[in-house]
């Protein structure tokens, strides 16, 4: 689950990472409240889980409580990368000397979690890693080591950084870091910038937080800040379904079990010459009710012209998915061509059922590529 | 031989009393797998079937020997589950569950590498011997005994591969899934170094997907340390760019970790590469036919 | 560091283990007011740094505040095993319908700690391990794998606990225990006994604590349990003093440098056919005030008759050391024969130095044996 | 050859900047120890009397190739020091300083063991080949060169054992401290193996004390694992009963911990064993003498 900037900050401040002080306005009014509270000059921050806001101007200075509510005004209901601004994040500006990037995340090739530390932050890290890797300084840290404040030194001494203050704040803020990390279940923490104010005092600019989904009921204070409304609607209402379901631009509705499966079926379809209208996976469910969820979500998509089912029965019974989709055409009583291809654990008997009582826009073909073939052609 | 399961597995099932955890125990042993014990805290001294029950895995190991561990508790409760098996001297541990926590799955991984234990899972369909051991939930009947080992990360497109093979009147030694987790006990690499030592493997099918980057780790390896060719399968090629986790993913795997960039390294290991299950399945054909003449 | 049971029970409380509710008493009178206070029957037991005081009547059951102050005035200043009686722990009373055990402790060997469990508590477990060794169930547990639940399985069910409340109870409590033995640093916690009361409660009735005293500067709440009044005087003395000092009952006051070194030193001394005064070592030290010190607490002792100064220089140097001597007679002006023997770093430097200006009460011997053998022939 | 460390040792030393780490490091070079860089951090690119000085050991080993490390840091750093050093690939660790909390030397040791590390301390004299190299605080001085190899728990009682020997003649192929604390890196077998495989040692003195059984298992395994003489030392037979780690401890060691009873268990595996440093050193002559002739 990605966080919003200032969720990320919260949970930096719990684990005493300094940021900036600040207040969450979902309007120009409450922007001109907070501007007032902080004082002074305050920075307006759009609040989307994607990047590239500062360039869509998303992000502006104000100064003061006027300026912040005409640039809450600009900066709502902006578009960031098929983002919508809904919230804003009204913060007191800072004075940058310097702009460093920290963070840590699950290296999953070598299964240790890996920090980052360079003085050229502010910029996109991939450009750094790229163009000067000798000032990205990285080091893995083992979870059963845990953090040793030697780790700290090496990013500190690796990244060049040698005015004495500033190695103190860092070695603090690279522990606590970790410990956040830990502590939230966290797959990634990213502090992009990580700032040094005129002053030498160093704190975090920015975050970019994702906290594991499957660590998130040991923490339900963090699962509350899950946002519904910052994925399209028709994910969200297939997510709470308990179908993983992503939207495409084509006509050629897909389901499947299984995500490798699912993949390999769009790139079928593709092959085919026809153009996928949803990922869309059943997981290892396949019951009637998961059948008639994962259909209503597809055909809510006003694209779809056709329909392909792709099961391989594991954990997954062919014919518990046949009695699926047998009710469920007869629930929601679907136009739509619907081709079905079944295999494995009591596939037979499966498509025994699907031939029986199956109705006449239901097609049951015995590959997945003449399936797909067939589904293409019925899109047509 | 085969590898990871075969003859001399001794199965015990944590979980076994369960709903799903029962049929799969009972269609494993149906299968001809050794099941030896199931695993059920307060269930001790009952048996499923006639497959005696434990309240520990230490007891199952003390009385029956096992040496292999199927892990079907619910996720909140397999890193105990798996800590349980090391402990108690268990060599394999299959973790069909799913959705543990990365961060544990982090620890157990740092923790049981060193200690030599092999590990598949979290989040996969087990392992497959044709004709000696089914541990897990792969279908076993779409599959039939032979020369062509499979690996893959992927559940359900295994069996597709398979099925494909057998169609052709091809057959496994072993079909491995390693799960499809952040983090799993065995990588790509370590699957095909068992095979590349496996006497009864003579070709390796590897099924990969976008994401990540143990697709091209495992192109290097295939170049450097095998010897027995390699067939490959990348699911993906037609699949929007994925969420990234954040900015940091790619910079560690050095790597966009695209459908393409992965066929484009395998192949430059010498793998030839199918767009399609049923053309992985051909190449894998024409190359064992190959191996064989 | 030990720890008073009312001392331990309160680290337990913090982790979550049950316990009886009970109150300090230092007086007769407080014992009466903590039996008012709890009301009902209450049980008044000494607080000693020893075992056994159960035996020696350190532990009675009291009907309420008159028989409470009556029974810790009886209790109240009884030497148990040389432990002054000072503090009394007063405490509801517990009805007992069984008595296990449960502790966990450092196991040197194995480099892990390790967990015992039993349900034949209440008695000593050394007695357990010998007789009914199938009876104690015993694991340990890997630091870096840290605590898992199959661990307090493998107990429960090992000891042969098969009442599900006791099971869940204990599960919870075994977890708590590591907690507790890792959070403080702690090198034993013991429950002897855990009991469970005639309605299914598992609690915990008494503690013996020890804390690893270099780990004390983490936990300066516990660093301010230790109670000074709890070691022989003379050995306090020594101890605020940076000194090792343990009394023994001969003539000949021993000092050297290093714990193996004194304590080969206390055998050859045996072995000349003398009775060693004293334990004494410099530690890593050896400067004129650690000397000094040393000596003081040495001849605070009316038996000791003679004194034998071995050193063997490797961090500590010869010539310091003699130096040390040498400002040490002249500081405090001792009048028993002193032995010194010298060797290792800086040896020759320091020999030459006492041969120089050396009191006449001052003799150097070359070697180890014969420096014993001289400060037993001094002491007769 | 030696054991643990000889003229390929490579120092580096933690705290090499301090009174007593300057002091000592200074001293082991100029025994002949090749010093090849010390860290401070915060002081990296100065230098001690020609050492170069390095803020992170990382740095040290990359451009030193340092193999050994001692680590001279206060107790409080130490673990720190320890892990910086298994990160950055040193191979031996020689920790002088004593004091360390012992839930984090647990967690050390369990983490360097499967990892390979040879670890002497905390709280320990270090380890001095003599003619080879000298690795801590043990005054090289009164040693020479020779064929005995010397393991011992104490500090002080070592160079007592070892003076004898010099007196009598002998000389050491290796003298170890292994630590005084609760947990230390190396267990008296850890470095008992080590001298039955070097081939400078012909015979083996032990110097063990009171407390623990160490010395018990060590005396197992000589029984069963070595081929060479073993002479033993036990300190404290007139020692009082010490304080006991409450009423567990006993019961893990399986043994009161007397010396009586350590000497009695090496005896049994035909260790001869000497009731003072004197006697010790002179059965060592002999047995010495008796592996010559």
């Amino acid at each position: 689950m990605d966080l919003y900037e200032y969720q990320g900050k919260e949970l930096f401040r719990r684990f005493g990472i300094p940021t900036s002080e600040g207040r969450l306005a979902l309007t120009p009014a409450e922007a001109r409240a907070a501007a007032e509270q902080l004082g002074g000059q305050v920075v307006v921050k759009a609040q989307v889980l994607t990047g590239g806001r500062g360039k869509a101007g998303g992000v502006k200075l104000a100064d003061g409580p006027d300026d912040a509510e005409q640039k809450a005004a600009e900066i709502l209901g902006l578009d960031i990368n098929g983002h919508l601004v809904r919230k804003l994040w009204v913060e007191s500006a800072s004075e940058i000397a310097k702009e460093y990037y920290l963070s840590i995340t699950f290296d999953r090739g070598e299964k240790k979690a890996l920090f980052m530390l360079t003085t050229e932050g502010g910029i996109e890290i991939e450009q750094v890693a790229e163009e000067t890797p000798e000032k990205l300084a990285r080091l893995h840290v083992d979870p059963l080591e845990g953090y040793q404040p030697y780790q700290a030194r090496r990013l500190i001494y690796g990244a060049g950084i040698d005015n004495p203050s500033e190695q103190k704040q860092l070695l603090d803020i690279i522990g606590r870091l970790y410990a956040c990390f830990v502590g939230t279940d966290a797959m990634l923490c990213e502090i992009n910038p990580l700032i040094v104010t005129p002053e030498g005092e160093v704190r975090a600019l920015d975050s970019k937080f994702t906290v594991d989904d499957n660590a998130l009921y040991k923490h339900p204070d963090i699962a509350e800040m899950r946002d519904p409304e910052s994925v399209p609607p028709e994910e969200r209402a297939a997510r709470e379904k308990g179908v993983t379901y992503v939207k495409l631009d084509g006509e050629v509705g897909i389901l499947g079990n299984g995500a490798g499966l699912v993949m390999s079926t769009l790139d079928v379809i593709t092959l085919a010459g026809g153009r996928p209208a949803n990922f869309c996976d059943l997981g290892g469910g396949g019951d009637a009710q998961g059948v008639v969820d994962a259909l209503e979500v597809i055909i809510a998509d006003p694209q779809v012209r056709s329909i392909f089912f792709n099961i391989f029965g594991g954990i997954t019974r062919g014919d518990e998915v046949a009695r699926g989709i047998l009710t469920a055409l007869e629930q929601i009583g679907i136009k739509h061509p619907i081709v079905v291809r079944l295999d494995g654990t009591n596939a037979e008997e499966g498509r025994e059922l699907l031939a029986e009582a199956g109705p006449d826009n239901l097609h049951v073909e015995p590959t997945m590529l003449e399936g797909a073939k067939r589904a293409v052609e019925l899109a047509a | 031989m085969a590898i990871i399961v075969d003859n001399d597995t001794k199965l015990v099932v944590q979980g076994a009393t369960g709903r799903e955890g029962s049929f799969h125990t009972l269609r494993n042993r149906a299968y001809g797998t050794d099941v030896v014990a199931g695993v059920t805290p307060g269930k001790g001294g009952q048996d499923l079937e006639g497959i005696p029950i434990f309240d520990t895995v230490a007891e199952a190991v003390e009385e029956t020997g096992a040496n292999t561990s199927m892990v079907f508790v619910p996720a909140r409760f397999a890193a105990d589950a798996i800590y349980e098996d090391v402990d108690a001297g268990i060599e394999t541990v299959i973790c069909i569950a799913e959705g543990l926590p990365a961060h544990e799955m982090l620890r157990i991984f740092n923790y049981i590498k060193p200690r030599g234990i092999t590990m598949l899972g979290p989040n996969c369909p087990g392992a497959l011997s044709p004709g000696k051991a089914n541990v897990g939930i792969i279908p076993a009947e779409i599959f039939r005994e032979g020369r062509i080992g499979l690996v893959s990360r992927s559940g359900t497109l295994t069996y597709q591969i398979g099925h494909e093979l057998t169609q052709l009147g091809l057959g496994n030694s072993t079909i491995v899934g390693i799960g499809g987790d952040p983090v799993v006990g065995s990588s790509f690499i370590d699957v095909l170094a068992k095979f590349e030592a496996d006497e009864e493997t003579e070709v390796v099918v590897l099924v990969g997907e976008i994401g990540g980057a143990e697709e091209e780790k495992a192109a290097e390896f295939i170049g450097s340390e095998m010897t027995k060719p390699v067939v490959g399968y990348i699911a993906g090629f037609s699949a929007p760019p994925g969420k990234t986790m954040g900015h940091a993913g790619a910079i560690i795997s050095g790597t966009a970790g695209t459908a393409e960039g992965k066929k484009e390294a395998l192949e430059a290991h010498g793998v030839r590469v199918g767009t399609t299950p049923t053309e992985a399945a051909q190449l894998a054909a024409e190359v064992a036919g190959a191996v064989r003449a």
